[in-house]
């Protein structure tokens, strides 16, 4: 790999900061236009964010969260449509009432609160956004990397994603 | 109890003499002192073998889907096994006409070896089966609600007292010592899908591998599924061989359910109103 | 009429409208001032603020002007007030509450009405129950209004209505224990 | 709520003085129809509106009190009470201990001793206006009051917070109404039926408390009112005692004189079930009464019924 | 194995400034399954689409990434380019590298990382994509409209006039709903009789327009396009076909009721027209007071009916047809004010009336010719309190909500009534002011000229003494009680949603708010849509306004209804939910979940471990999916998935974004 990407710096070096990554669940009708309009406005934020476009936060399933979290992201952020705003009547709804009660449960278990949040972002709220986005790679590189299975972790570093042999692609982690 | 269970063979052998059903689940006497087992019975002949004492520990609900095919199941139901039937007739995995309930009131079971009561029993609510065609026996007095509720959440409280770190340990010790035998989804009246997640071959759905993150993903994601649905029969956590506290991530979501969108108790009822599959508009908001 | 400056208004006011709000179970800016219960009220043409404008004082944080106002104490707890209001307002339970905070700031708006109140009560905390004889003679007493119903006095006593026995309970103590504990707490509800 | 008639009895301060003839004619009707009051032993007074104004603790602990006792000496009985205000306190009381498990806990804290607030309070209204009581009014009753035209006047404390006295509808209540019409009178329609009469200022500001009586005064005359029906010690003081004052003031001023009695319902009962004016304590009213009373029941002869005529022959 | 084609696009230097697009395309090529990967100045030009389709050929591809601008700028262009090739346009993704890389970060070091994470993020998943068809519905253009006062009758006007067939089902014998009851409507002072009865001719005499009148909806069954709609007529006992409308038959009937559209103030018979204008004008019979069809004595009205068109044996007529599209306009109606409003007699005082009374004794053909005179009397009233408010802004009794239409209407009550009587007073109490409309806060100024005299504050309680309403009130601005001793009081009503709201929003899958009024699909945007496809509100019965707003609306609504009729057929989407049968235990959480009633249980026989077992599974109805999704996560075995949001594709997407 030519271009060495900023993550990968700092934890190669090992001294400079560290670089959470961060997923983040937009829905296409809010969130994710308002993360369009960030751009449009050329407002600026961290890189550390990648934004999985869903049709709606209703979509969103929580073994997603704890997928991507077991797989080596350090943050999850779910967004959508305030309430009451939803495109599709009530999707936003249903994802409050199930992400409210997994949040609690993650938290009960022993998960920083910081690394799995959920916000309603309109169209039209490129700012709140940013602010958004940028408070949560504040908080996650506040925490350190995810380490959720600390042998596993350890097995990682040593080899590829061992915990899904299912997947054919290699990947060049 | 006695007299219960005289009721029982009674009504067991009038009910196959009559053809009213084509099979009885009970309990029989086991291989070991105070140890019952289920007992699966087609003959009227057959009804003498039907005990019920204080050692009946297995709910019985989920014995009825595999039996139903055969004809009408007549099966004992306590509080526990009559809300996890209301439960599967919710769910539409069993029609109230396929089952006749033989009510049993129940005082609660006690451990074999310890001869204490069950954990199980001692957070009960409903000591009176909710739904039955007849009842056997005089209704029991249920314990008031906010005193069993004390000791109903009084672990979920005292692990909500721990710091972040210790509840981490706390947990990654509860799921790294499962073996993901998946006794707490057989024994589960709520878990009636014709194929588990955990059994599908999906990229991303659930590992095959037995560590702390698949367990963990495991435990949650089974929460996830029957948290707004569970009865609380506590079946799970007395099938697992491992002794895992699994009612403590249960009831965690139950009381959070409770305490944010008033879910109340399940299994009440036959109807379908799960409180994820429902909102309100004025919903608790803190996501903002 | 002076004008209120209302960015004189501290934030030592505002929380004590808070707290009055809080001891009454309202909040004040749940009033949109239609004045319902003001129109119903009986006792509003004694009053120096109709209750609509205590809660109004209240709602702006003016709270001095609210426990000075003699209204509280000329209310007469009719409830129709409270009854009526379309945003559930209780507002008696909002007068009730202004005059017990005045009374713990030792302001005494209105004098007969407390002097009233405090026999009542010394009398209850003596007798377990209440001498309507000795509550009259004392308040006229203590009122200066001395010669207040006393026409009525020998037709009452004629009728049996009055006598020279004084009603009391057996368990003098238990009665003296019970309003010494409740007074107690200060006010304060759990 | 027990559906018996045995009832613990609150009497309230004013049960033998002021409120005495409310307490003669309640216990002849009650005697009449069978139902049974057994006092609560040692009760103390509710606090009224003494102890709102001067604490809340206090306005929950006096009436909790003698409900704790009233359930030490039968659980299984409701509590029974004639004085409005009284019933008002210990619905109140009643009402907070219900409203959770934190509360209830709080006021056998605050009274030191047991209260588990299961039984129900009400008053000798609620409690005579049930079907199966009227029905036995009906059948004890030896005369009627022959279109006596009465204004049942229901003050504040019966009424409101409906939330918590939980009785008939605040701002037309009709049980009144219905048990003067059950005994042959003719209830008035009239707008001051809930409307304060001042009682609390009785002491403290009867010259306001004189402005409130005047108005229902004149509201019952403009709408032909011969009698006023109160259920409450306090209004009954306040109306009867006042209205001498009343016309003497008015008389000054040149307007008309009101003449209308005051009587507590059950007095109005009690003289239909053949009850003299001295067991009811009607001879004891400020206002004269008994002439009304007399003519009401006297209209009888002329409607000539022979039935109830050997009624009361008997 | 797939062959993925990568497009990188320049933007000119929108993108290329911030992201090394060109290393983009070099890293995407190294992805699995990637058997091309290229660069454009502008993917979306022409010359940018042409170098894709010639490199599909070329290159033999199966499917595409584009990276360049948002999906929601493009995404569309691309699935139609891909429309003229032999790929399927969903076997199509976009990976954002301008809105949301190039744009907001401001180093190539951090732009060209994240953008080909971004790019291999688009590659995992379009390595999953399927090609998806949509289908095609048939639109059945003819429009079913329920409810035929204003609203109805303007929708089924413009829809009519669209040249497509209506059908009006109205509850009542007669079009015309509240409006034609009214009086005048403000603020012009027009005679509303004058502007609502030409309406009701017209469609009455429509070609287009068939009315069912005392007929309900029994039941809605299909989906946009095709509603399956049950309809019951009730038996009229009057032959529509021979009736001359000569009304002969009403003058003669001897039984007399309460009159529903005099609001009580006068009588009608038992055959009857509820008013002269009526449309259809022909009378019906009230089965429940005739005396003929009671107890089988009288039938005058078949006696004197010259044309024999009387039938007592007729009955209820059930009739099911399909229509494309439904308007729901059932209107409103006023609170009952006398079960809640102890205090203002709660109905006890004939003098204390509603303000549709008002509306019925001011109006010339009313009970009173228009004469107002109190009905306890017939005494002409010299002082009239008007009260606003009455169960609006009223939450401990009755409704939270503003009802929006009283300020003007207590306006203009107070302007009739100061124009008729002379040397009158009239006293308004209020809470509020709200008039914003055209002309309106000027009808309220112009009222105040009148004489009418405003008072702020909510009236605490009625009392009658002497004949007089003596109204008790505080005037808030003077901080004093006051009193009126007034000879009737009107009080203003609030709205609120027609008794059958709650059944019909049921039936057919429309969402209520929490005062049962009939939700619009979005509150800004899609205010005449509802969440059912082919289905839309107008008028009153989704909130209290005003007639212009209502007519508005009902336009709107029709207007929609005519797009929806411009196709022969629709397209469904073809990014929907659909059901794995083998996984669906028939749980039916998913049905519970979609707000758009889209999926059903299905019964279904198949032989499994060699027995025949039935059993339920659920099924997507793809006319009425919409694609959110929120039934995918309440299933539990996953046997419900999203085309083109399939677990698989999201899960893909998180594996290769963990690669970074």
């Amino acid at each position: 790999m030519s271009v060495v990407n900023d993550t990968q710096a700092a934890a190669s070096t090992g001294t400079e900061t560290f670089e959470p990554k961060i997923l983040a669940f937009a829905c296409h009708w809010c969130t994710y236009s308002g993360a369009d309009l960030a751009g449009l406005n050329r407002m600026s934020y961290p890189a550390n964010v990648r934004v999985l476009r869903v049709p709606c936060s209703g979509r969103v399933n929580p073994q997603y969260i704890l997928t991507a979290l077991n797989k080596g992201v350090d943050g999850v952020l779910v967004c959508g449509c305030h309430p009451g705003d939803c495109h599709y009547v009530s999707g936003n709804y249903y994802a409050k009432r199930r992400l409210m009660a997994f949040r609690r449960m993650l938290q009960y278990t022993g998960l920083e609160p910081e690394r799995f949040q959920v916000r309603w972002i309109s169209g039209s709220e490129a700012g709140k956004f940013r602010d958004t986005v940028t408070s949560v790679v504040e908080q996650v590189r506040e925490l350190g990397p995810y380490k959720p299975d600390p042998a596993l972790a350890a097995l990682i570093d040593s080899s590829v994603d061992a915990s899904n042999p299912v997947l054919p692609e290699g990947g060049e982690a | 109890m006695t007299a219960i269970q005289e009721s029982i063979q009674k009504r067991a052998a009038e009910l196959l003499e009559s053809g009213e059903v084509t099979q009885v689940i009970a309990w029989t006497n086991g291989r070991f002192t105070n140890q019952t087992s289920p007992l699966f019975i087609q003959n009227a002949a057959d009804a003498g073998k039907i005990v019920f004492n204080e050692y009946c520990v297995n709910t019985l609900a989920k014995y009825v889907l595999n039996e139903k095919i055969a004809g009408k199941v007549g099966v004992c139901v306590r509080g526990c096994e009559a809300r996890g039937i209301n439960r599967m007739i919710a769910d539409n995995q069993l029609k109230r006409e396929e089952v006749y309930l033989l009510g049993i009131p129940c005082e609660g079971m006690k451990d074999r070896e310890t001869g204490e009561a069950l954990d199980k029993c001692l957070t009960c609510t409903h000591k009176n089966p909710v739904v039955y065609d007849e009842l056997l026996g005089a209704e029991v007095t249920d314990t008031v609600s906010e005193e069993i509720d004390k000791v109903r959440f009084a672990q979920i409280e005292a692990i909500e007292g721990m710091s972040r770190e210790e509840r981490l340990e706390y947990f990654n010790n509860v799921f790294n010592s499962c073996i993901r035998c998946y006794a707490c989804r057989e024994v589960c009246p709520v878990c009636t899908c014709r194929e588990c997640f955990v059994d599908q071959l999906r990229a991303g759905w659930q590992g095959k591998q037995n560590n702390l993150n698949e367990n963990r993903f495991y435990n949650l994601i089974r929460v996830f599924h029957i948290g707004d649905r569970c009865v609380e029969c506590g079946e799970c956590a007395r099938a697992c061989p491992m002794g895992l506290p699994l009612m403590e991530l249960n009831r965690k979501w139950i009381r959070d359910l409770d305490e944010l969108f008033a879910a109340g108790e399940e299994g009440l009822s036959d109807e379908l109103d799960n409180t994820l599959g429902r909102y309100k508009t004025d919903d608790i908001e803190e996501f903002m | 009429m002076d004008t209120t400056n209302l960015s004189n208004v501290t934030n030592a006011e505002l929380e004590a409208a808070d707290r009055i709000g809080k001891e009454a179970g309202v909040r004040f800016d749940d009033c949109y001032q239609c004045g319902k219960c003001s129109a119903g009220c009986p006792m509003a043409h004694a009053m120096d603020y109709v209750p609509r404008q205590v809660i109004r004082l209240l709602q702006l944080g003016i709270v001095d002007e609210a426990l000075n106002a003699k209204s509280p104490w000329i209310c007469a707890h009719c409830m129709v007030c409270s009854a009526r209001c379309p945003q559930g307002v209780d507002i008696t339970a909002t007068m009730l509450s202004v005059r017990r905070e005045a009374k713990r700031r030792g302001l005494r708006p209105d004098k007969e009405a407390d002097i009233f109140d405090d026999i009542f009560i010394g009398n209850v905390r003596s007798f377990g129950k209440s001498n309507e004889a000795i509550l009259a003679a004392k308040y006229n007493l203590l009122s200066g209004h001395l010669m207040q119903d006393m026409l009525n006095a020998p037709k009452m006593a004629a009728r049996g209505m009055i006598g020279p026995k004084i009603h009391s309970v057996k368990d003098k103590e238990a009665v003296k224990k019970l309003v010494d504990k409740a007074l107690s707490k200060g006010g304060e509800q759990k | 709520m027990s559906s018996t008639n045995r009832f613990a009895y609150f009497p309230g301060c004013s049960a033998d003085s002021t409120g005495i003839s409310f307490t003669k004619s309640a216990e002849f009707v009650c005697k009449r129809i069978g139902i049974e009051l057994v006092e609560i032993p040692d009760w103390c007074c509710c606090g009224t509106s003494a102890a709102l104004v001067t604490d809340k603790n206090l306005a929950v602990a006096l009436p909790a009190r003698s409900l704790a006792l009233a359930e030490k000496m039968d659980a299984d009985l409701d509590v029974a009470t004639g004085c409005a205000g009284c019933f008002n306190s210990l619905k109140s009381a009643r009402h907070f201990a219900k409203q959770s498990e934190d509360n209830r806990a709080y006021v056998e804290d605050l009274i030191d001793m047991p209260y588990s607030a299961s039984n129900d309070v009400f008053s000798f209204l609620e409690i005579m206006h049930r079907p199966e009581n009227q029905e036995l009014i009906k059948n004890n009753m030896v005369t009627t009051l022959h279109g006596l035209k009465v204004a049942s006047y229901y003050g504040c404390a019966l009424v409101r917070p409906s939330k918590v006295c939980e009785f008939d509808d605040t701002e037309d209540p009709r049980s009144m109404d219905e048990l003067i019409e059950l005994v042959g009178g003719e209830a008035i329609d009239w707008g001051y039926k809930v409307e304060c009469c001042g009682g609390s200022h009785n002491i403290s500001d009867p010259k306001a408390a004189k402005k409130l009586t005047e108005r229902i005064y004149e509201d019952a005359m403009i709408n032909g009112a011969e009698a006023i029906a109160v259920a409450c010690p306090l209004c009954f003081l306040n109306l009867d005692m006042r209205e001498k004052e009343l016309n003497a003031i008015r008389e000054a001023e040149g307007k008309s004189l009101f003449n209308i009695p005051t009587y507590y319902f059950t007095e109005l009962l009690g003289m239909t079930m053949g009850g003299s004016f001295k067991e009811l304590g009607i001879d004891k009213h400020f206002w004269p009464a008994e002439d009304i009373a007399k003519q009401a029941l006297s209209a009888r002869t002329q409607s000539d019924d022979t039935a109830e005529a050997k009624e009361v022959a008997k | 194995m797939s062959r993925v084609g990568v497009f990188v696009c320049h933007c000119g230097s929108n993108i290329a400034g911030t992201v090394d697009v060109e290393h983009v395309a070099e890293e995407a090529a190294k992805l699995p399954n990637v058997a091309y990967a290229t660069t454009n100045k502008y993917m979306c030009s022409d010359p940018g689409q042409q170098a894709v389709r010639e490199a599909i050929i070329e290159h033999n591809l199966d499917r595409i990434v584009i990276a360049s601008c948002s999906p929601r700028m493009h995404e569309a262009t691309f699935r139609k380019m891909l429309a003229g090739t032999d790929i399927n346009p969903y076997m199509l993704e976009i990976a954002n590298v301008r809105e949301q890389c190039s744009w907001v970060h401001k180093d190539k070091d951090v732009g060209t990382p994240k953008a080909i994470d971004l790019v291999k993020m688009a590659v995992a998943k379009v390595n999953y994509d399927a090609p998806l068809t949509t289908t095609t519905i048939p639109v059945n253009k003819r429009a079913l409209i329920i409810g035929g006062g204003i609203a109805g009758m303007q929708a089924a006007l413009d829809i009519a006039d669209a040249g497509y067939p209506v059908t009006i089902v109205e509850k009542e014998s007669s079009l015309g709903g509240r409006m034609v009851m009214l009086d005048k409507t403000f603020p012009t002072m027009d005679c509303s009789a004058c502007i609502c009865t030409p309406k009701m001719t017209d469609v009455g005499a429509h070609p287009n327009i068939t009315i069912k009148t005392l007929a309900e909806v029994e039941s809605v069954g299909g989906y946009i396009g095709n509603f399956e709609v049950t309809v019951r007529e009730k038996a009229k006992y009057v032959d529509y076909d021979t009736c001359t409308g000569c009304s002969l038959c009403e003058t003669k009937c001897p039984s007399k009721v309460d009159s529903e559209f005099d609001q009580g103030l006068a009588k009608r018979r038992a055959i009857y027209r509820p008013f002269a204008q009526a449309v259809p004008a022909k009378p019906t019979i009230d089965a429940k007071n005739c005396r003929k069809l009671i107890d089988g004595k009288c039938g005058v009205c078949e006696k004197v009916c010259p044309v024999g068109s009387i039938k007592f044996d007729d009955e209820d007529k059930v009739t099911t047809e399909v229509y494309g599209a439904i308007i729901v306009a059932i209107g409103y109606q006023l609170i009952d004010w006398t079960k809640i409003y102890g205090e203002y007699g709660g109905g006890r005082f004939k003098d204390v009336i509603s303000g549709l009374q008002f509306e019925r004794l001011v109006n010339a053909s009313g009970p009173t010719e228009g004469h107002i005179l109190r009905p306890s009397d017939n005494t002409e009233p010299k002082t009239v309190v008007i009260v606003k408010c009455v169960g609006s802004r009223d939450p401990e009794k009755a409704k939270s909500y503003c009802s929006r239409a009283c300020c003007m209407y207590a306006a203009k009550h107070a302007h009739q009534y100061l124009d008729k009587v002379k040397d009158a007073r009239c006293y308004i109490f209020y809470m509020d002011i709200r008039t914003p409309g055209k002309g309106y806060d000027e009808f309220y100024m112009n009222t105040q000229h009148d004489g009418a005299r405003y008072i702020r504050g909510r009236v605490s309680k009625i009392i009658n003494q002497n004949g007089k309403l003596i109204c008790k009130g505080e005037d808030t601005l003077l901080g004093s009680q006051v009193t009126v001793e007034a000879d009737m009081v009107v009080l203003e009503t609030a709205m609120v949603p027609a008794d059958e709201a709650n059944q019909i929003g049921s039936m057919l899958g429309i969402t209520r708010d929490k005062d049962l009024w009939l939700s619009e699909a979005h509150p800004k945007l899609r205010p005449v849509e509802t969440n059912s496809g082919g289905i839309y509100l107008a008028g009153t019965c989704q909130g209290p306004k005003d007639i212009p707003d209502s007519v508005a609306q009902a336009s709107a609504a029709a207007m929609k209804v005519a797009i929806l009729f411009s196709k022969d057929e629709l397209e469904s989407n073809a990014m929907i939910a659909n059901s794995n049968k083998n996984l669906c235990n028939g749980c039916g959480a998913c049905v519970a979940i979609c707000p758009y009633g889209a999926i059903t249980l299905e019964e279904i026989t198949a032989r499994e471990n060699s027995v025949m077992v039935t059993r339920e599974i659920s099924k997507v109805n793809p006319g009425l999916c919409q694609g959110c999704g929120a039934c995918t996560v309440a299933c539990r075995p996953g046997a419900m998935d999203l085309r083109g949001f399939t677990d698989e594709q999201i899960m893909r997407e998180v594996a290769a974004l963990c690669q970074w």
